[in-house]
This record gives structure tokens, C-alpha cells and sequence, in this order.
């Protein structure tokens, strides 16, 4: 990375997407990053290689994804802030301990920076396939937080928030983008470091009598120690109680895994950020996210400007999914069209919000992309007005 | 027996089997850990998925029961993270060398401080006896209802090819050994690997027709010897057995602290914007 | 104004440093500017795009949909990209033979040429076209395009590459 | 010559699995399973090489020399079978 | 396994699930086996390791789940019929490669005998929280079929169908028991021999200019070659063209994809089954599957003698996802209640049709269960009765 | 060069960089495989993921581009499936030790009949030039800008310890050599593994300023020594160096054909129902 | 009619292959049954359950949700699953004493002390009680219940588990 | 001894690289770059060693014993350096 000379407080650079979100970790306090290269996402790899150990961090490559995850569950235990980074292939390998930390509460972040699936795909080219994996790619019910970003600043935000929120509720948190946005070049003005205040994690007051898994059912989520500081506790991946041991209780089960859901669950609201426009009195609205977004606002700016009202949605978080702002749109709106690229992802849990709360006035179009190109506007806007 | 106290006694008596080598291991190991003195509080021990690994519930450390084959790479993530704690591995012959035979060398390669005590009882128990890859050729298991085709691993030369530098082997049977090699294992900075052969009555004993937890023990102790009285033994003598005892010691730079050292090389004031925002992770809020 | 630039050539051009430098020179002229590329097979050889958008205003799309300049080194790019274009113009090697089916304006200009006996070495070729580019387009200054240049080239060959700079912007001065 | 020493067997019966292994490799047949539980049956022959306390599976017998008994901590499920039964009813 | 002695031509045995999906492999024409042990699948693989070398087939105990997968995708393409069967944790590592033979197309089955997850979760107890990964679980857009059998027959039956599915498609199935159906007994009585026929593997015909991905985009099965045999063609996990070598063109891309996707969606009606028991007049519809549908089954036999208009809906076929049918209950019942062992996964399907076709006249009702114990037929008798 | 019958000629020129060590290495094994006149129907080539792992697209054999690490997983299940096919696997240094290490050792262990080839560049370079567990300590790759801190494996003792039977060295400058070794390797009934030093001038070449492909070759010459070549010398002249050469052949029963054996013992005629419903697989439809 | 048995008792008894046994009985006289079981903490030592339904029509729930017969071999089975009988009789070990708070009928037989004594084996107490739930039930007669079991046991085994069979038969006939 | 042999240079000029690999390391020094292309410049000179052949990582280059030349069998892309260059042409 080139380095940043620049020693005033803000910073306005022309700036990489990948570099952003590395950035953004930093500023989260990012102290731990283990990973195994892989395009397009190596070159937040290269960053921590380079970056970490300057600010006293460590980065690690590791044998595999398997082990990269691991690696910074383990180091998380240890109170510290962890990342990992990949695409598809590395993303599936992730996946059993993704569940691991879930069910364990264990703060970790990772980037998926998409490309083309399934299998090696097209390793260089872009898409959005991975929307519904990061919700369900580990097996059993489980919490996840997604969020993504729709240009490179919010790599740098979104990175950044997904620190905080793997803090406060103890769940992994995937940032989700995409080749275009990973490898694109922006004029990006970063903020002050003085107005950033990422979340610290606070460690329990009393070592005696340390409960580690002791929270308020209806979501609660406790407080989590380090290792190495005199609390001796014990974590499994098997389902346990409130003392961390593991249990077969049916009681003690469903109050674990419904807690955890519910951690994320009765939290939407705080969760969830999305980006609009024009959408009160518009007609078609486009809901897109991550880099189809760009060609999405693109394409309804032109409809509007040639007397459509169009309106534009991008979700910045996917899961939990936005359920509220999407189904306001069926309020109004007599088409939504789902801009993605893939071939319909995002689109199934819009049909099934608007199809359960719109009463059948709202119509769901999907438009997929799956070639491996960012939409052209153009594709967008033959949509918006109705033509394919 | 003040090793007691490294256990979590609440927890006890444990979940295996009757004759279950793995007790006698995992007693072991607190011994060794009792005559170092090291402070429980500076203690990580590691496990994956298995009977073996069901072992650092009871231990009173920071215990990590983590995924089948797994420990080693959360193990790795902890030791660089705080190269001041004692990181140990507690794992089984199917969690670290079949599944997780991949970290198990690159573990060895890095030489990270990780001290890995394999449970080796020459069979999956935990999932009712599968062969394992350090089942002995011809010996039965519920997949190997015809006899083992397979080789086992020889461990320790995987080991010491992989890079360790304290590899022994010790055994149930022979545990004033086993504790010996493991105290060496702790002091070595390194990565250390003890193989301890275990014995699973239940299945590996009854499948094979051994017998039951005596007649365990009796086989190892027959099957095993000495690498230093193999040293001074006729050929006959050694043949077909598995050498038991220090097998390489051979201390070189451990990772962490290499790592510690490159830190200390390059590590510079915030003078710039990645610098500055580091210092905002230390804004309060 | 949204200005849209492609630039194409072969894998070891350097075509992505010179996007990125001007991108970074409209920066520094308080514009806004998004720079993307695209691989080829697995990123080694083969041919290499670089596209730059610069704007006064927000750029909602960030790569070229009617490039305002096709620069195209080698005759496969100009072959690929150059039936593409419709408003803008196509700025080629002279090493490339034009072909009459491309119907969009077009400059020819001897880039690598120049880089190789005018300012005497191949490799900065694209900084020549960085050159050619920039005074062609207006969208930064000849200074502040030094300036950008000087930030990113390796240490110890700023003034290589600047004097390559301004060999593209006499190339370009010359064809207007 | 050195006196013949004495030692004590704390047993831990809830612990103890009756594997026999201890009573199986004991140098001086010391220990006896009783209703599956492990008893140091002839106490007195003990020799303290402490290879039953070692090779227990389950932590479940300790050896200690009888000079120091004072210093014995046991938990309450230790019995000390070395002592008559009666004693542990305390 | 005991051997069964009986040559007569049907058999009547009391049979565990995980056998009769071990010899309804094996009438499909299983001849290749890989697997890691895992609970509540290891039967399968220890009948197989006892009963394959005596067929002249071939067991090999890999070194993990992603060896395992990867080893019956290669024997596969030497012509042979493969299986493998693990549990969530072993499931989770082969998504990578569960789209691998997505994309190249190679036959495959893999038994998911579902136990509670995320992680370790309660190795020995049952669950149905694997449904959604079974969909998605790796990372990009996929075709994917997973068969639910509902009782110990079924187990035989599905079994053998998804050899069948998975030859006619080229698409790898997933049949997904849980521990009640893999580990329980039951009397079952097996179809004759000769009433069975399994699909085939046809050859191309000829050798020369064989392009083993030439298709109608139509969601078209190419005819695949089975190694050593002299066709010398190539695999690659990387989007290819007809003739099988890697590209990167949008529009072969975009073909492939969506011929892949194809070759499931426009053959829902081939692909899906479901059983169902008083659906015609129902009010209420329970919609489950798998081990949940024997206590939904229950509680819908008990609320019609109670006089409450109860039916049952009992999907074979999970993925594709049966619309059609699910569809159909929206135009009568009122309610329709999901009951499955998880917190809601194809309640989540249940309620996109629903949501979609009904106009808002029916209702979906998500009956969840994550304790690692099966439905009590109560559980589900009282939510069709309204309690809670 | 009659050994051009055995590429796609029509898929060349190939995708790597010129000078990259790759080519040649692929060129000594169709030569090898040339000079034993092995049916090109009866061979099958399976790769990873990584420029080398690119080589098999060349071929023309059946030819498997798998999934990064997983060549000899697919290669067992070929192996295994089909006894009398000739398995080869050609692999990266990243591919085969890195993510793919478990299943090499697997592999070497159960003496399953697979040739093994890594293309050894000491570098990941399909994704551009970071380091892998081959890369020399000290050397720089783009994750590791401040020198390399792991050590590598000595590829060829960790097949040994794992229990391959043939193992040897080669390079791309040395090809003679590596004709030969591969040859031998492919004659070889059990796990063969032909570690061939290949170079990137690209990625490794630049990034530790070694220079181009002549370069490349160049220091791959002057860091390796014959084995043959290094018994005879004395010690100061081979320390530091590799050794080339053929390093262990001990030939062992193979894995597929010990599986084929079973079955010829336990095979039985089709008297119950199990036997029944497998005669249905062969029903007609 | 359907009938629901449960087994209980610790991990090393054998309960699984008498539930087992139990339900080949009824199978072989024409009646349907479904058999499952539940595992303690990955199935060694600890408790077990085995439980068995059998019924002369279609069974569509395959657990006990009434247990007609509890089978309880330990104290920690018969405190577990013996508050949660309703209709239906507990059948206890002589050695597992009775609690007042467990309202079901209860009939209390010497099942392990027949095995160790008239038969002469503690390891088939199983089957023993197998003989005494066959009994009670008259879900199978016993001479079914003999082939079914001589069919299950280890081979050499036949004639002593036939024995054990016998001897459960006679305690049921004996409580009646 | 032995006559002088000579040997006949196919060059697949569409697959060479231009590495310089087999320039470098010709015994003989027989070989260039030209154009950025391998040529056989002083042919004569070559001893038939085949290092260049086995070297080139791209399978540019092939030797072959000037008798037998009739077994020589080119693909189109071949270019026969040691011919004179208009022979080529045919
Ligand atoms: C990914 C995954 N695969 C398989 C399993 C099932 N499993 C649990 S423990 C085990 C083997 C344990 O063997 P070993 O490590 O030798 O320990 P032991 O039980 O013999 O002490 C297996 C295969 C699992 N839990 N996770
Ligand atoms: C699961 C997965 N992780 C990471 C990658 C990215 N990747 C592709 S090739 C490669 C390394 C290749 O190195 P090597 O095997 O040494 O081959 P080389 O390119 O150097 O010839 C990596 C990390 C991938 N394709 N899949
Ligand atoms: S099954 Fe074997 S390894 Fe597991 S506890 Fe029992 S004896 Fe020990
Ligand atoms: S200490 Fe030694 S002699 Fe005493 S009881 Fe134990 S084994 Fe026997
Ligand atoms: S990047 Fe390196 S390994 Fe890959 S083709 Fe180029 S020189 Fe070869
Ligand atoms: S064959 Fe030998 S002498 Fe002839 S050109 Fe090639 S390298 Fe030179």
C-alpha cells in the first residue's frame, strides 16, 4: 500500500476498495489478521502483512480458509480484535466455524470479496452469489450479521461498524463485496480518526463465580473474558449452559439457540442501514445493494429525469434482512425490481416480504446478472421501464 | 494428589469409558504442569473433537473445546496473539493426524510455542471405532470389518519431518515417562509434540480382541520399547516395536517470538492517517 | 461534466499506473474521479483495461458507458474496444494499423516510440500516453499532472517520467 | 536399613470406574476391587511407588506417606481405605 | 450390519433408516463409497465398508469430508456411481466442492443425516436446521436437488431416487434425514428386485470431437464420458464452454449458468414429491417433513377426529422447492403451519408462495423446534388448534 | 518432438509468463511418459488450483482441473475406482503443501499408485506473489514484506516420513534429470513424488530482486546439489544446498491393488438381498 | 391397538437389542413396530432409552408418547422416567428402591438377580426382562419371542439367551 | 571419429516467449532472440545436446538430425530457422 504521508487529520485520497476496508479494521482496532490469499480479496492481506506489525498487530498467512478462521477465533478469545478475508472457495471452507463462533458468541469479522461461483468460477470477475450463503452456509440455525458496502468509502464504514457490531452482540459479521468494489479506485475522504469511537470490549468485573454464558434470554448477550487473565473458562461448539459446559438439557438447548437468535433478532432496527432515494412517491422502485447498487441509482436518476418515477433502495445490511423499509415499499410502489447479480437471491426474501405484507398490490421483478460484468445502467433502466 | 487442583473437580468423574487410557494421560499432564509450578492463570489448553479431546473440560485452565481437527490452528491464533501464555494441545490420533493433519504440520513447520499432546489410541472412539491413520495395518475397526489396508503414520518421524523441534513419545502404561517427556515438551520453546499412546478398551480392545482394560495396557506395554534400551538391544529385540521416550530434541527459534522480534524492528509513532486511526481504537466511548 | 477514459494494451504496459495517476491528478483539481480495470485469465499476460471516470460531480457509475477516449496500445485492444466507441475519440500507437470499419475519430500518435528514443526507455511508454491523455482531455493541468506523476513512480525516476509526461503532452499538443 | 514406611490410600469411590488396572499392576497385590470399587485391601504392604495413583484413569486413588497425614486434604468424597471404614463415617 | 439371509424376492425386516438408505444405495447401483465418520451417519459407511468389496465395489475411509467429497466426484467421472454420507460439521466442509460438481456437472449423492447444530452442537440428538444450507450452503448460484424421506422405507426409496435424479441431471443430491429417522427401526418391507431400475449412466457415442458440455440451453443434460476410456476430455471448476476448457466470456458464462439452473427449474415437476392426507376440504394445512411430518401426521389424524379440518402436507422434495403444490394450499386453508425442527427454514419458502399467491387469504404460521427432541404430536396438535 | 502428440496443441501457446519454470516441467513429464509409451488413453492427469496446476488444460489425457488442495483426494477416488489407469497429479508448491497437505500425506501414506508432480516455485503465483510453506526463511513475498519468518518444508522428507515410496528432486534447469526421475516415479506400483524446483520469474524472480527467467534458472543451479554429487563431497561444499536426485525408493504393496485383492477374497455370488438389488443395477430401463 | 414400551437403564445393559428383539417378536407376527432410542453424551456410559411401539395398524408417531410398560433397570432410569408415567405399568428391579411420589402401577421384579442366578449370567439381563415385557404385554408369544431372539444373539449364545427368555416369562407369569 | 552432424532447428515461432531460457544456456551459443522470437543463428554450430528443447518452458523449439529430415513433421506454426527463412514460405 502506498503509504498514507498525509498527517492531517482527514484524509481525501483516491483510494482502493480492498484498501478501505483494510483501513476501516484498522480504525476499528484490528489487531489480529490471519488469511490465505485469494483473488480478488489478497490485497487486504498484503495491507495487514505490511500495516500490523507497524502498529504492534500480527498477521499470519495461514495453511488454509479453515485455518485462517481459527486462527482468529482463537486470537479473539484472547481480547483481540480479528479479521479475516477471502472469496467464494475460501468462504465455503469457512463456513463449520463460522457456526463455531455463532454459537460460541465469538467476535470475528470476514470479508467475502465476491467473485463468480460456484466452484472457481471466474476468479477475476464480479457477482453477488454469495448473498444467501452468508446467511445459511454453516449448518443449524444460527446468528450471522451482513453488511455491504456500496462504494469504497463504506468499505471503510461498513468495515468499521462490522468491528462494533461483532462486539456488541457476539456474533460474526460478514462483510460482503465484490470485485468491482474490492478493486475499484475512489476519491474517498476518510474522517477524522478523532471523531471515531469503535466499541471496546469490556471484560467482566469478577473472575469468581464467572458465568460466561449467563445473559437475559430475550437476546441478552454477555460479557466475555479473555483468556489468559484468570477467569479459566471454557468454550465448546457443543451446545452449553450458562457455565459454558455443554449440556444436552432440551431446556437448556432451546434457550441457548433461541437467545442467540434473538441477540440479532430484536435488534434489527439498530442493525440495519440502507441508503434511499426518491422513493416516496415513486412507482417502480429498485432495491439493489453492494456494487449493482452504483448501476441501479444510475439507471432510476435517468428514469427520473425522463419522467419515472422511479425510486431506489440499497441495503447496506442483508442479514438480518431489512424487512421494515422493504415491505414500506409495498405500500406505494406497484413494481420492485431486484437488481443483483446473481440469478435471484436478495429478490426471494423481498417476494416474501412484499408478498406477505403488500396483499398482492406490490409485483417483484428479479433482474439477475451472472456473466461475470457489473450491470451496465442501461440493463437497469430497460427494466425500470419495462422492457427486457 | 495436588494436581488436584489443576482439575475442574466439580466436573468429575469424567465421561469415559471404564480403563480409558486417556485419564491416565491427561493426569499426565497436570503432573508435569504441577512440577514446573506454571501459573494456572497462564495456561490455554486446546482441544479438537474426540473422547481424547473431551479432556480440558475438567482441567482448570482458559479451556478451549474447538472443532474436530481444528485446535492447533486456534492454537496458533492464541499463541501469536499472546506469546506469554502457555499454549497446549490436547487432541486424539483421528483429530490431529486424520482431519487435522494439515495444521498438525504446518504447526511443526512455523515452530510455533504450541506444546501437543496426542492422545493416540489408534482408533476413532468418539464415533464408536473407525480405523484411524494410526490404526496398525491388519487390525480391525467397524469400517475395517476385513482388517486395516492402510498404514498408520509413524508420528514422531511426521513430526520431526514437519519441522518440530521436542518430539517424544510416551505411553498409559508408562506414565512417570509420559510426565517426563511432557515437563521437556513445556520447556521447550518450540513446537513440541508428545505422542502418548492411549487405549480405548471399548473398542479398539473388544473389536481386536484384546480384552479389556488391564489387557490394554499389557498390549502397549508389549508392544512398545524403550528408544534407549533399544539402543543397546539386539535387532531381534526391537524389531516390529514402537520406540517409546524422547525421539528429538533439537530447540531452534520459536515463531511468536520471531514474530515479537519483527514488531520490534518496524513498529513506528503514529505519525500518519493509518497511525492516527489506530489511535482512535483507543478512543473511549 | 463526466469524462470517461479507457485505456487498453497488453499485461506489462503499465496502463493501470497511468489510470491511476490520472485519476489522482483530477483528484488533486478537486474533481472527483473512480478508476476500475479488468482481468484477464488469472491477471498474467494477455490484455489489460484500465477505465477512469473523473467528474465535477458525483460518479454514481464508475465504469466508461460511451468513452470520451479510447487509448489502445496494441492492435488486439484497438480491435476489441474500437468498434465500441461511439462519441469519443480513439487515440492509437502508430504501431497499429488503423481499420476503416472502426468509424469513431482517430488519432494516431507515436507513444512508444517516443518513450523509447525521445525520452529513451520502452518501460515509461505509459506515461507518454498519461501525457497524451491528459493534454488531450483537459482534465488536469500539466503541472498538477507532474505533480501526480512524481507521488506515485518509484523513487530515483521522477524525472524519468516526468520528462515522459511531457513527451505525451507535445504528442498531444501537436495533434489538436 | 531403612524402617518400613507406611502409607495412606485416599479413595475417591464416586470417581472410581473398577477398571482394575491399579489392582492389576500394583508391585505388592496391595489393592482389591470390592463391589467394584477399588480397596487397598492389604494397606499395610504398600510400598508407595505410587503407580496406581499414576495410572488411574479416573484420579480416583492417592498415595500418601503416613507420617504427613495431617497434611492429607481430601475432599468428601475421599475415602481412605487405609484407615478402617469406620473412620471415614467422621 | 446382519446380513439379511432372506433370498426370497421382497423382504420384510425390521430396518434402520440409515441401512435402508445404505441398500436402497446400493439397488441404485452404488459402487464407490468415501466418508469420515461421523454421528448420526456412521452406519452407512460401516455397512458399506463390510458390504462393498463383496459386490466388487470399492469403501475408502478418507482423512476428512472434503477428501471424501472429492474422492467420489473423481471416481464418479470414471463411470462409477458414488456416494458419501456425514452429518452438519462434515456437511459444512464439502459445500466447496458440492459446488464443484454443480458446475462440472458429475453425478453425486450426499446423505445429510441432520443432527443439531450450529457447530458440534448436540451430536446425538435430531434436528432439521440444515434445510437452507442444503440450498446454499456454498457460495454462488447452483442447481441443487435434496430429497426428505419420512420414514424407513422412504429411506431406501429416496435414496435410490437421488442416484436416478442425480444421473438423469448431472447435479449433485443431497438426501437429508435427521438422527430420529437415520437411528430408528422399523418394520419395512422392500420392493422385489427386479421391479427395480436405476438409471444408467449412458456413454457418448463417439469419441471423436466430443464436447462434453455441448447442450440445449434449455436446461439440456450433456451426456458425460466416464474416464480411461478414450475420450480425453477435460474438467475444470472454472466456467467453461462446450468443449469443457475454461473462459471467461460473459455470454458462454451467462449459458452455462443459466442452463445449469435450468436443467432443475424447468423439471420441478419431474423432480418434486410429496405425500399428503386430507388436504382436499382442509382449513388448517400442516406443511413438514422428514421426522417432523410423522408427528405432524399424528396431530392431523388426531384434530380430524376432533372435527377440526385439518390436512397434511409432507414435502419428499425439498429442493427444488415444491411451489406448486404449497401454492395449491393458499386457494383453501386458512392457516397453513409450518412444523419443523429449526427455527424456521421452510416456513420461510412456505410463506414467499404463500405471501405471493394468496393474496394475503392465507396465513403462515412458522412451528419451530430446536431442542434436539422430536415434535411430541401435541406440540403441533395444539398450534392446529391455536394454542400456544 | 513426438511428445507434442500428448499436448492440445490447439490450446497452446499457454497462459504462463515467459520464463516461467512450469513449462519445462511439464515438457520432462510428457517426455518421460513419452519414453515409456504409456497408452494416452489410460492416463489421467489431475491438478489444483495455481499456474501450475494450469499444466493438465495442455495435456492430452482425461485431464481433472479440480479445486485448490484437492488434486490427490480426486485422485485417490480415480485410483481407487480404476486400478489399471496411470493417476498423475500435477500440482503447486501452495496447492499441494499449503491447503492441500493433508491429503499429500494421506495419500503417501496409504501408498495409493499416484505420481505426484510439484511444480515448486517457493511462491503462490497465480495470485501474485505471496509466500507459501516452500518458501526459503528470510525471502520476500507480497505477505511477507518484511522476510519471510516460517521456515519451508523439505518437501521430499515429509513425503518420506509420510510414506511414499519414490521420492526424488528434479528442477527446471536440471531436466535431464527430472525426465529420468519421473520415469522412474511412474514406474514406481505405489505413491511416487517427483518435487520439481520450478521458478517465477514473475512474482519470486522480482519481488527478491533475483532477476528474470535466465536469472531464475540460474540460482536455481547454484542453490541445488546432485545427490550423487553430494555424498562424494565434502561437507562445506554441499551445506545450504538442496539435494537433487532420487532421494527414497522402497516399493511397497499399493493401496488399489491391496483394495482388489480384498475383493477377489470376499467377493461372494448374489444369494441374499442385498446381492438381489444389486443385480437390479444392472436392470435395464 | 397400539402399544408403548420404554426401556431404561444404564449405557453397558443391552436394553437396545431387547427393544431390538421386542419388536422383531411382533414383526414376525404380522404386526407393525418401530424401535428408537435415545444416546447419552455421545453414547458411552451414562444412561440409555430404548423405547418400542407395536401396533396392528399403520404407526404414524414412532415415540412413546404413554408408555403402556416402563421398563426401569436402574434408580436414575426409574426417577427419570417414572414421574412422567400416566396409564401405564412401571416394571423395576428388585434393587431399585420404590418412591412414593410416583403414582403409576409398579411392579417390582428380580430381573438382574434371576440373570446372575438362574441363568447364571449378569449379561443377560436383558434378555430376562425382554421375557418379562413379552409376558406382560402379549405382544408376542412366546415361542415367537424365542426364534426372534435366537435369530439376534451372538452365535453359541442361543440357548442360554433362550434360557434368560424363559426365565423373564415366568416372573411376568408369576406377577400377574 | 566422428563426422560432423548437423542439426536442423524447428522454431514454433507463435509459442516462443522470448525468455531467452534456451539463448542463454546453448552450449554452443547458437541461438538469438530476434523480433523478440528464438533464431537459430548460427545453426551450423549446434551439437544436438537438445538443452534448448528441454529447457523451453513453452515447446518453441525442437531439434532435429538433418538426415532424417524427412521425418521431420511440422505444424503450420513451425519455422524451420535453419533453413534459410524464404523456405519457410512455401
Ligand atoms: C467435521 C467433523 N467430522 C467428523 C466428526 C465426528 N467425529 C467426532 S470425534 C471423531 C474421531 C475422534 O477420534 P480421535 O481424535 O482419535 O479421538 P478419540 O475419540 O479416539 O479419543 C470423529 C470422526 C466431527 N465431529 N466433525
Ligand atoms: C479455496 C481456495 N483458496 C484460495 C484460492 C486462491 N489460490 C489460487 S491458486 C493459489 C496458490 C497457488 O500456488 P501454487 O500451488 O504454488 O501454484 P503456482 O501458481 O505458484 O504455480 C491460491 C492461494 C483458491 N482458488 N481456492
Ligand atoms: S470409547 Fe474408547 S477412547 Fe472413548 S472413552 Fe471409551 S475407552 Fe476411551
Ligand atoms: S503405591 Fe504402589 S505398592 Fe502402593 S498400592 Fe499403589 S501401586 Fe501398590
Ligand atoms: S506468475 Fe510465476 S508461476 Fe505463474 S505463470 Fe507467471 S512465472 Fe509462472
Ligand atoms: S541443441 Fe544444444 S547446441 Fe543445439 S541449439 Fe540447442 S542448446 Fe544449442
Amino acid at each position: 500500500m502506498p503509504e498514507i504521508k498525509n498527517t492531517s487529520r482527514k484524509i481525501v485520497k483516491l483510494m482502493q476498495g480492498n484498501e478501505a476496508c483494510t483501513i476501516g479494521a484498522l480504525a476499528a482496532g484490528l489487531d489480529f489478521y490471519a488469511g490465505y490469499p485469494i483473488t480478488p480479496s489478497t490485497e487486504i492481506a498484503e495491507i495487514c502483512a505490511e500495516e500490523l506489525p507497524k502498529v504492534g498487530g500480527r498477521f499470519i498467512q495461514m495453511e488454509d480458509e479453515i485455518g485462517s478462521i481459527a486462527a482468529i477465533i482463537g486470537a479473539s478469545l484472547t481480547g483481540r480484535k480479528t479479521m479475516t478475508a477471502t472469496s467464494g472457495p475460501g468462504f465455503s471452507l469457512m463456513q463449520e466455524l463460522i457456526g463455531y463462533a455463532a454459537l460460541c458468541e465469538i467476535p470475528i469479522v470476514i470479508v467475502n470479496v465476491m467473485r463468480v461461483g460456484p466452484s472457481t468460477g471466474m476468479p477475476t470477475s464480479t457477482a453477488q452469489g454469495d448473498v444467501m450463503q452468508a446467511r445459511w452456509g454453516t449448518h443449524g440455525d444460527h446468528p450471522i450479521i451482513a453488511l455491504a458496502p456500496g462504494n469504497v468509502r463504506e468499505c471503510f464504514d461498513l468495515t468499521l461498524r462490522a468491528f462494533d457490531l461483532a462486539e456488541k452482540y457476539r456474533v460474526p459479521v460478514i462483510v460482503l463485496t465484490d470485485e468491482v468494489i474490492g478493486h475499484m479506485r475512489e476519491k474517498v475522504e476518510l474522517p477524522e480518526p478523532r471523531s471515531i469511537h469503535p466499541l471496546k470490549r469490556k471484560a467482566p468485573s469478577s473472575r469468581a463465580g464467572y458465568k460466561p454464558y449467563a445473559a437475559d434470554p430475550e437476546g441478552g448477550v454477555p460479557l466475555m473474558a479473555p483468556f489468559g487473565e484468570g477467569y479459566r473458562w471454557h468454550v465448546t461448539g457443543l451446545y452449553h449452559d450458562e457455565s459454558g459446559f455443554p449440556t444436552q438439557k432440551p431446556a437448556v438447548a432451546d434457550t441457548l439457540i433461541r437467545r442467540l437468535q434473538k441477540k440479532v433478532d430484536l435488534n434489527v432496527d439498530d442493525i440495519c442501514e440502507y441508503a434511499s432515494e426518491s422513493l416516496d412517491d415513486c412507482e417502480v422502485a429498485v432495491v439493489s445493494f453492494g456494487s449493482s447498487a452504483m448501476s441501479a441509482l444510475s439507471a432510476v436518476r435517468r428514469a427520473r429525469t425522463e419522467g419515472i418515477k422511479a425510486g431506489f433502495l440499497r441495503l447496506k445490511t442483508l442479514w438480518p434482512f431489512p424487512e421494515k423499509v422493504v415491505a414500506s415499499l409495498g405500500s406505494h410502489a406497484k413494481r420492485v425490481i431486484v437488481a443483483e447479480m446473481n440469478l435471484g437471491q436478495v429478490a426471494l426474501e423481498v417476494e416474501r416480504i412484499i408478498g406477505t405484507t403488500s396483499g398482492g398490490r406490490s409485483k417483484v421483478e428479479r433482474l439477475g446478472k451472472v456473466n461475470g460484468e457489473l450491470f451496465h445502467p442501461e440493463e437497469v433502466f430497460n427494466a425500470i421501464r419495462g422492457n427486457t | 494428589m495436588p494436581a488436584l487442583d489443576y482439575f475442574r473437580k466439580e466436573r468429575l468423574p469424567h465421561i469415559w469409558c471404564p480403563g480409558c487410557g486417556h485419564g491416565a494421560i491427561t493426569g499426565a499432564l497436570v503432573r508435569a504442569i504441577e512440577k514446573l509450578r506454571i501459573d494456572k492463570n497462564k495456561v490455554v489448553i486446546v482441544s479438537g473433537i474426540g473422547c481424547s479431546s473431551r479432556a480440558v473440560g475438567y482441567l482448570d485452565f482458559d479451556t478451549l473445546h474447538t472443532a474436530h481437527g481444528r485446535a492447533l490452528a486456534y492454537a496458533t491464533g492464541i499463541k501469536l496473539s499472546r506469546p506469554e501464555l502457555h499454549v497446549i494441545v490436547m487432541t486424539g490420533d483421528g483429530d490431529c493426524t486424520a482431519i487435522g493433519g494439515n495444521h498438525f504440520i504446518h504447526a511443526a513447520r512455523r515452530n510455533i510455542g504450541i506444546t501437543t499432546i496426542i492422545m493416540n489410541n489408534e482408533i476413532y472412539g468418539m464415533t464408536s471405532g473407525q480405523y484411524s491413520p494410526m490404526t496398525p495395518k491388519g487390525m480391525l475397526g467397524t469400517t475395517a470389518p476385513y482388517g486395516n489396508l492402510e498404514r498408520p503414520f509413524d508420528l514422531c518421524k511426521l513430526a520431526i519431518a514437519s519441522g518440530a523441534t521436542y518430539v517424544a513419545r510416551g505411553t498409559a502404561y508408562h506414565v512417570p515417562l509420559t510426565i517426563d517427556i511432557i515437563e521437556k515438551a513445556l520447556l521447550n520453546p518450540g513446537f513440541s509434540v508428545v505422542e502418548a499412546i492411549s487405549g480405548c478398551p471399548t473398542y479398539f480392545g473388544r473389536k481386536n480382541k484384546i480384552g479389556g482394560a488391564v489387557e490394554m495396557l499389557d498390549w502397549i506395554k508389549d508392544s512398545t520399547i524403550n528408544v534407549k534400551a533399544a539402543a543397546v538391544l539386539p535387532p531381534e529385540k526391537v524389531a516390529g516395536k514402537v520406540l517409546i521416550g524422547e525421539l528429538h530434541s533439537a530447540p531452534e527459534a520459536e515463531y511468536a517470538a520471531l514474530y515479537m522480534e519483527l514488531i520490534g524492528r518496524v513498529q513506528r509513532r503514529y505519525d500518519d492517517y493509518i497511525g492516527e486511526v489506530r489511535e482512535c481504537a483507543s478512543n473511549s466511548d | 461534466m463526466r469524462v470517461e477514459f479507457r485505456l487498453s494494451g497488453s499485461g506489462g504496459q503499465g496502463l493501470l499506473l497511468a489510470g491511476i495517476v490520472l485519476a489522482e491528478a483530477a483528484i488533486r483539481e478537486g474533481k472527483n474521479a473512480v478508476q476500475t480495470q479488468s482481468y484477464g485469465p488469472e491477471a498474467r499476460g494477455g490484455s489489460s483495461k484500465a477505465e477512469v471516470v473523473i467528474s465535477e460531480s458525483d460518479i454514481d457509475y464508475p465504469k466508461a458507458t460511451d468513452p470520451d477516449f479510447l487509448l489502445a496500445l496494441t492492435q488486439e485492444a484497438y480491435s476489441t474496444y474500437g468498434p465500441l466507441m461511439g462519441k469519443g475519440l480513439i487515440i492509437i500507437d502508430s504501431s497499429v494499423e488503423t481499420d476503416p470499419d472502426i468509424r469513431a475519430r482517430t488519432v494516431c500518435l507515436p507513444i512508444l516510440e517516443t518513450a523509447a528514443t525521445k525520452v529513451g526507455k520502452k518501460v515509461v511508454a505509459n506515461i507518454v500516453a498519461l501525457g497524451v491523455l491528459g493534454g488531450l482531455s483537459g482534465v488536469a493541468s500539466a503541472a498538477t499532472l507532474a505533480d501526480a506523476v512524481r507521488e506515485r513512480v518509484p523513487k530515483g525516476t521522477e524525472e524519468l517520467n516526468v520528462k515522459a509526461l511531457e513527451a505525451g503532452l507535445a504528442l498531444a499538443a501537436s495533434s489538436k | 536399613m531403612s524402617e518400613k514406611r507406611h502409607f495412606s490410600h485416599i479413595i475417591r469411590e464416586n470417581w472410581c470406574k473398577g477398571c482394575n488396572i491399579c489392582v492389576s499392576y500394583c508391585p505388592k497385590k496391595v489393592l482389591e476391587l470390592r463391589g467394584g470399587k477399588v480397596f487397598a485391601a492389604r494397606w499395610q504392604d504398600c510400598i508407595g511407588c505410587r503407580m496406581c495413583e499414576l495410572r488411574c484413569p479416573d484420579f480416583a486413588i492417592e498415595i500418601h506417606e503416613r507420617e504427613d497425614q495431617n497434611e492429607v486434604t481430601r475432599d468428601s468424597a475421599s475415602v481412605d481405605y487405609a484407615l478402617p471404614p469406620e473412620a471415614n463415617n467422621a
